[in-house]
């Protein structure tokens, strides 16, 4: 595609393509009244916001994992915000460009308490219940054949059939994004207290959102959307405070919300596009928190997933 | 008109080019020969994550072959007895058939499959299986039991076995065809079975008759030794079959019904057993009715394996799937499988077409 | 009326020798009365031939004494065994009792030979050996021996029907029912099928047959019974039946199978 | 393996029902082997309806919002389905809107059930009856008119979805099957080879692949910005591959016409067109309904396979929602549910088949 | 011998009145000789009746004649039209005849009026209320009329055969063509169709009838002719033909027809 072709037909079409997991409950999935609700949900949202300055003119593609790349690939998506781990491999064959991560997770294990396993070695001729398609299925098999070891594995795509299996004593291990564990410990067990996560994080699998290859303006659109967010967290720009904000002297934030400078005509969406993102859906702090934060069924510690100032590694490129 | 199609063709093919570029997707099969890097839980062929896609794609499809040989004989089995079953003028029995026969093809075979892996997953598990004797297991983990160990001599046994088939189904052509020249019948049925089950007799024989039974024993994580079954196959082969079976015996039934009554009752006048008259002649004269569509049921029943993916069992579309994951070339992927589903079922109908001429009624 | 008949047949025949007895027998299909109170006497090597309209219930009444219609009131006795629900005696009337249909009703998936051995070899018991030889023997018989190894398909209607005479023939019956024999076949066909059953009368066994070829009632009948409206109405050895028929019915019944 | 009741008289019955001791000694108690069976089968049955009864009712929870009140009880949480039926049976269609999806419902089965009443056949009746349900169906579903909001097809889901699917199926998969199935049988050596290629090629791969490639494939073939509708060519793909499954059916039920039709029907000159429409495609169908009607009913599972378009039929809208943290542990309930509604869809459309099958046995249509 | 039966009946009859005219007729079933060297002549109002043993080409010839079948060499002529494969000329010709057939093949599916109207609405574009009215007056000519909105196989097989007669009288034929309209019927049932058969002879129609009714060939028939082996073998009016037959396959063949 030509440079500039997505956001014509995105501003043409009046609405956003977001390709999202069709049910991945704290990522996207539809709530009871049939509501897209989640952490990447919020992210094609921040978009939407970003090029219309409208958060609701998205809509959502649901994509099963054979359908995610051809979705990407073929245009039935804009953008693919669907858990999809930054790799090479990816990068290259397939023709997509990966926005800068906006989750950092790897793969933890899940064991019963009882059967005794303190560590990887433990794991050596155990049956583990793994997600198919995930790079979780290379990473173990890397891990193991690294140490010499084996394992049976036992691939399901539902995600609720994989815990029940694990939940059940089919397998020894659940192999998941480390993200994941302490909720399935939590709710999906009779008694948390038989279940423990294996210390360490086993691989490395940086969520990121994903656009074809070719068109520089769009992957500058997305890419700058995400920063905004970042930088919005490590400014204190927040959903609460946006619209005080306008009047900060920091020049930093004027920048920012379009106050002052030409930014984002550049980028060719309009001045306030950083103030409708974070007015509208929020910086990273408060996506995070509206999905995983205390009192949401998942819970989840930030972990690597803080600001760098905070001790983690999401480091929003300044927007100057 | 061929110009047309000439045009037709030159038209949609520079589309394609034309997309295809503009997508930036790699295409091409090289991708078969790189190495996998991810392990696969049941596999009759030697495999490990060093091994090719190609590699990965044959475990799952003899994985996909194994499940649906064994999914077609249950069925067609449980199919031919329910569908006897409606028609057995036992009232209990009839209705009883006929509400197996409504539920297990009206519920979605995927919803089928759930639930007995649901049922099998809470058998208890390995520390406290149910012990049938020293021979066996059961858990959730799967069914465990004792069987010859494992020695060289078992692969010229099956090959064995697989020679004694073949030539038992030779010799009940010749003989046929034998007796519709001369005249004279030769009972196939015993120099049948001597051949089945004889040959591979023989070659344990001369192989030393290796007696060691390998029992399985619990170490680590499970048991070792004998031979297991899975749940995850096991589930999968019980929704398969069933569900087929519901339809399969539907068409049992209407294959029996087609038969005309004037042959039962001439059946009867010569005093044959309802027994007799179910075996020799009201089957043989279904048959023909039954195999067509029996055929495309089988095809299904192939076909519908690939649900194995909901419940983890790995066959050919749930390797396929985490292939075309992995190296995103989705659509030579898909390519791959249709073509080998296009072979499986192509092969299955051939075979049936064989054997439906062969049940055909000899008419003028 | 029936009842004076009972009377005559009673007078004329030792009921001793009866080998079937039928005696008020009653039958419904549903709401629909298909026979009322019949009485038929058969005595051993006697050859009743049953005429009527269509729908009087000929088949019916025939299909009743083996038991492929169950009736509902009544009594039929064979050899002075009563026809109950009791499978063992069914089973032992059957096989005192051979049948031919209308439509043959051979096995078509069986050749011809094996048509004729099914139930030696499976009811009777016989070594498939002894059975191919009876088998071909009553072949023989009916004249077509050259054609036991064809299906039946392959076969003219007239050669079918003969099959299906040897196929019950072979179960060694003492007595043979044939329900319309040849009105399923071309004129020519007929007169094979025809001297077949002229044969058999010949050499004494018991049959009851139901035509309407009366060319052949004339010839080898003891008795000819005329049916209508599931009654039997008439009853008479050939001669009187065909020459001084007592009822009504008959006369415009012979009128018009007659005719032409 | 008892005798075949095929040529069992009808009971007798001269006046009216037979008592239930009767009943019971005929059908049940015939003999010993009869009766030892029907006790065992009766044992089993009652044990099972036991078990199932504590666990489906006497343990379990039947109304409540907190999935802590199910994780205490012992038996089935019913509630969930309270809780989550809205999302299951209309997926994500606009929350506010669900009326809307009621009405289509109860419009749609309307319809079927006037149109399968035999004294309705009647094209004078069932063209505008389908027309007037398909406009006011459409109308509801897209809305944009008489002040209904606009819902593009994207958003619908749930039951709705799958009927839509289904009906669209069979009405789209009946006349390209018989036009299969002529092609087969034609004497045109063209017509025959493709219809013998199309329906060989598409019987023998699975569905999701041929989806795969209505999807991802087909949209190759068109030119740059030509774009045809997700939902209809999904269905498109859907009908073509029950059309190759049902033209093999049909062509079946062609070859059972006696020959003796088709040379009365030339005898007073029909044409070839005149006599396949009157003649031979009416009995044909008659003959192959039982094997139509279990096609029909394979069918309507078919619709499953949306989610490749990610859309959420019945099916897959309760797998997606049932992933919901705090009720997944329930999703067999849920399960369940859902495969009794499909059950008495398919129940009923068996039954009817088998009316049918029993209307033309007595000449009645 | 052939050419002398021709010579013969272009001796009798005034050739430019034929309505069917046959010369030289072949036709094989694959490598199977069914038809030799036939010719035949059927003048208008003629009523011609075939017999012959089974097998001989009787149907074969008739079905020619409204090309049900091909056939490979020889003419067919009707009303001057030769039939070829011009598919014109075959329509043309076929809407001239109407063809009874030994098994009725009613269209079961429609209703006795519906079988009787779909021809004239469909082929002769009739309006629905003058096709209905038409057939109302056929089915009143065979005696019926009361069983229009049955179902075919509501009937009993006589009025099934009415009925088709009916059903080509729609579509008022100048000639009329009759397998073996009888044998598939009951003896009481053939009274009632050879009784209408009359009926339509009488009134002047143009008949070809394959039949062994050899009471109705006597009654109506101007001519008659044995076929054998695909030949004619004679062929005369009723009182030759039957009382003194030439040839010695006739007489053999009448001998075995008559006899029961
Ligand atoms: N299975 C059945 N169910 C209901 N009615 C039946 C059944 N079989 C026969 N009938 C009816 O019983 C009556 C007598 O039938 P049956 O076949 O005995 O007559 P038939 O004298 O043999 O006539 P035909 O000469 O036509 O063979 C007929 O009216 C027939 O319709
Ligand atoms: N479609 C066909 N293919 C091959 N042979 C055929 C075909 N139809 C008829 N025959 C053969 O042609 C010969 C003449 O058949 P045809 O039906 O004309 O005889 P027919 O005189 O009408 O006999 P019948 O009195 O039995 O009706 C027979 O030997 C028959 O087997
Ligand atoms: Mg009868
Ligand atoms: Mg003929």
């Amino acid at each position: 595609a030509e440079s500039g072709d997505t956001i014509k037909a995105i501003i043409a079409r009046g609405e956003l393509l977001c390709g999202v997991h069709p049910s991945r409950p704290g990522f996207a999935a539809p709530d009871d009244k049939g509501n897209w609700a989640g952490f990447e949900a919020d992210y094609c949202r921040a978009l939407a916001a970003v090029v219309f300055g409208d958060a609701t003119k998205v809509r959502f593609v649901a994509l099963s994992s054979q359908q995610r790349f051809p979705g990407i690939q073929s245009g039935e998506v804009d953008v693919l915000a669907r858990n999809v781990s930054a790799t090479m491999g990816r990068d290259v064959s397939l023709g997509l460009n990966f926005t800068p991560p906006i989750f950092y997770t790897g793969t933890g294990f899940l064991v019963h308490v009882d059967s005794g396993i303190e560590k990887l070695e433990d794991l050596d001729g155990a049956t583990i219940c793994m997600a198919p398609g995930s790079t979780t299925e290379q990473n173990i098999a890397s891990l193991f054949s690294a140490r010499g070891m084996s394992y049976t594995p036992i691939v399901i795509e539902d995600n609720k059939q994989l815990v029940a299996n694990y939940v059940e004593g089919r397998c020894d291990a659940l192999a998941k994004d480390k993200a994941a564990l302490p909720g399935v410990r939590a709710i999906d067990t009779e008694n948390p207290e038989e279940h423990k996560m294996l210390p360490g994080i086993f691989s490395k699998e940086p969520l990121a959102m994903a656009v074809r290859q070719g068109d520089d303006h769009w992957y500058d659109l997305v890419k700058w959307t995400v920063y905004a967010t970042f930088v919005g967290e490590e400014m204190g720009v927040s959903q609460a405070n946006v619209d005080e904000m306008l009047q900060s002297p920091d020049p930093d934030v004027q920048i920012m919300l379009g106050v002052t400078g030409d930014l984002g005509e550049k980028m060719g969406v309009s001045q306030d596009w950083a103030y409708q993102a974070i007015k509208q859906v929020g910086n990273y702090e408060d996506i995070y928190l509206r999905h995983f934060g205390p009192g949401t069924p998942i819970e989840l510690d930030r972990d690597l997933n803080q600001q760098w100032v905070d001790g983690g590694i999401l480091y929003g490129f300044p927007i100057k | 008109m061929a110009v047309a199609i000439c045009a037709l063709g030159l038209f949609l093919y520079n589309n394609v080019v034309d997309n295809l570029t503009r997508q930036n997707i790699a295409t091409g099969f090289s991708f078969l020969g790189q190495v996998s890097n991810f392990e696969i839980g049941e596999k009759l062929i030697p495999y490990t994550p060093r091994s090719t896609y190609l590699n990965a794609l044959m475990v799952g499809l003899v994985n996909t072959l194994v499940v649906s040989a064994a999914g077609i004989i249950i069925a067609t089995v449980v199919g031919f007895m329910v569908g006897i079953a409606r028609v057995s003028g036992n009232w209990m029995l009839e209705r009883l058939a006929l509400t197996y026969v409504e539920i297990v093809r009206n519920v979605p075979v995927i919803l089928q499959a759930i639930f007995w892996i649901v049922v099998l997953r809470n058998l208890p598990p390995p520390k406290n299986a149910f012990v049938l004797g020293e021979f066996g297991f059961l858990t959730n983990r799967g069914l465990y039991f004792a069987a010859p160990a494992s020695t060289p001599v078992h692969f010229w046994m099956w090959l064995a076995l697989a020679f004694g088939i073949v030539a038992c189904i030779i010799g009940t052509v010749a003989a046929r065809r034998y007796r519709e020249v001369t005249g004279r019948y030769v009972d196939m049925l015993l120099p049948g079975l001597a051949l089945i089950l004889g040959l591979p007799f023989l070659v344990w024989l001369v192989a030393g008759a290796p007696t060691e039974i390998s029992y399985p024993v619990p170490k680590g994580f499970n048991y070792v030794g004998g031979v297991s079954i899975s749940p995850e196959f096991t589930a999968l082969l019980i929704g398969i079959s069933m569900y087929a079976s519901g339809f399969i015996a539907e068409i049992v039934r209407s294959g029996i019904q087609a038969t005309p009554k004037g042959q039962v009752e001439a059946a009867r006048a010569i005093a044959l057993k309802p027994r007799f008259i179910m075996r020799y002649v009201i089957l043989p004269q279904a048959m023909r009715v039954i195999v067509p569509p029996l055929t495309s049921q089988y095809v299904s029943l192939i076909k519908n394996s690939s649900i194995a993916v909901v419940v983890g069992y790995p066959d050919l579309v749930n390797i396929g799937n985490t292939m075309m994951n992995q190296t995103g070339q989705a659509v030579e992927a898909i390519a791959v499988m249709m073509i080998v589903y296009l072979g499986i079922s192509l092969t299955a109908s051939l075979v049936m077409n064989l054997f439906n001429r062969f049940v055909a009624i000899k008419e003028r | 009326m029936t009842q004076s008949l009972e009377t005559r047949m009673l007078d004329t025949h030792d009921t001793n020798d009866a080998v079937i007895k039928i005696s008020s027998l009653c039958k419904w299909f549903g709401q629909f009365k298909v026979l009322t109170d019949v009485d038929l006497e058969v005595r051993k090597g006697e050859r009743v031939v049953i005429c009527g309209p269509s729908g009087s219930g000929k088949s019916t009444l025939i299909r009743c004494i083996n038991r492929l219609e169950e009736h509902q009131s009544g009594h039929i006795w064979v050899n002075g065994l009563e026809m109950t629900d009791n499978i063992k005696n069914i089973e032992a009337i059957r096989r005192n009792i051979g049948m031919v249909f209308q439509s043959f009703n051979l096995f078509p998936h069986l050749t011809v030979l094996e048509n004729l051995t099914l139930g030696p070899t499976l009811v009777r018991q016989m070594k498939k050996k002894d059975a191919d030889a009876l088998a071909m023997q009553f072949l023989e018989k009916v004249c077509i021996p050259e054609q036991a190894h064809k299906y039946p398909l392959q076969l003219s209607g007239g050669q079918q029907q003969r099959v299906a005479i040897a196929r019950s023939l072979c179960m060694e019956p003492e007595i043979m029912l044939f329900d319309e024999p040849t009105s399923a076949l071309d004129p020519e066909m007929i007169k094979e099928v025809l001297d077949t059953m002229i044969e058999l009368a010949d050499s004494g066994m018991t049959m009851i047959v139901v035509t309407h070829e009366m060319g052949f009632a004339r010839t080898v009948a003891n008795n000819v019974v005329l049916m209508a409206d599931g009654q039997i109405v008439e009853t008479g050895p050939p001669e009187s039946f065909f020459g001084n028929p007592q009822h009504e019915r008959t006369r415009t019944f012979l009128d018009q199978i007659l005719k032409h | 393996m008892a005798s075949p009741s095929l040529a069992n008289p009808a009971p007798f019955d001269p006046d009216a029902r037979m008592p239930a001791v009767e009943w019971m000694k005929r059908n049940l108690f015939k003999n010993a082997f009869q009766s030892v069976l029907t006790i065992i089968v009766s044992f089993a049955i009652m044990s099972l309806a036991w078990l199932l009864f504590r666990w489906g009712v006497l343990d379990a929870v039947f109304v409540t919002n907190d999935p802590q009140v199910c994780r205490e009880a012992a038996g089935a949480c019913w509630a969930v389905i309270g809780v989550k039926h809205r999302p299951m049976l209309f997926g994500l269609y606009p929350y506010e809107e669900h009326w809307r999806l009621v009405l289509m419902i109860v419009v749609y089965l309307a319809t079927v059930v006037i149109s399968l009443w035999p004294r309705f056949w009647n094209l004078r009746i069932l063209v505008p009856l389908w027309i007037a349900s398909v406009t006011a169906i459409t109308v509801l579903m897209f809305g944009g008119v008489f002040g209904l909001r606009y819902v593009p097809s994207n958003d619908w889901g749930g039951l709705p979805l799958t009927i839509i699917l289904f009906t669209g199926t069979v009405l789209i998969g009946m006349p390209v099957a018989v036009l299969l199935a002529l092609g087969r049988r034609s004497p045109l050596p063209f017509a025959r080879g493709i219809s013998v290629i199309f329906i060989e090629c598409l019987r023998g791969v699975p569905l999701i692949t041929i989806l795969f490639v209505a999807v991802n494939v087909f949209p190759l073939f068109l030119p740059q910005g030509m774009e045809v509708n997700k939902l209809l060519r999904i269905t498109v793909g859907i009908a073509i591959f029950f059309a190759c499954y049902q033209a093999e059916v049909i062509r079946g039920g062609l070859q059972a016409v006696p020959r003796g039709q088709y040379e009365a029907a030339a005898s007073i000159n029909l044409s070839y067109w005149q006599t396949t429409r009157r003649i031979i495609l009416p009995q044909a169908m008659r003959i192959a309904l039982p094997s139509i009607t279990n096609h029909i009913v394979a069918a309507m599972k078919n619709t499953s396979f949306v989610i490749i378009i990610g859309l959420f039929d019945i099916l897959t809208a309760t797998s997606a929602v049932m992933q919901d943290p705090l009720w997944r542990r329930y999703y067999i309930e849920a399960y369940l549910f859902i495969a009794f509604i499909y059950l008495f869809f398919g129940y009923a459309l068996s039954r009817y088949a088998r009316q049918v099958e029993k209307w033309i046995n007595i000449g009645r249509i």
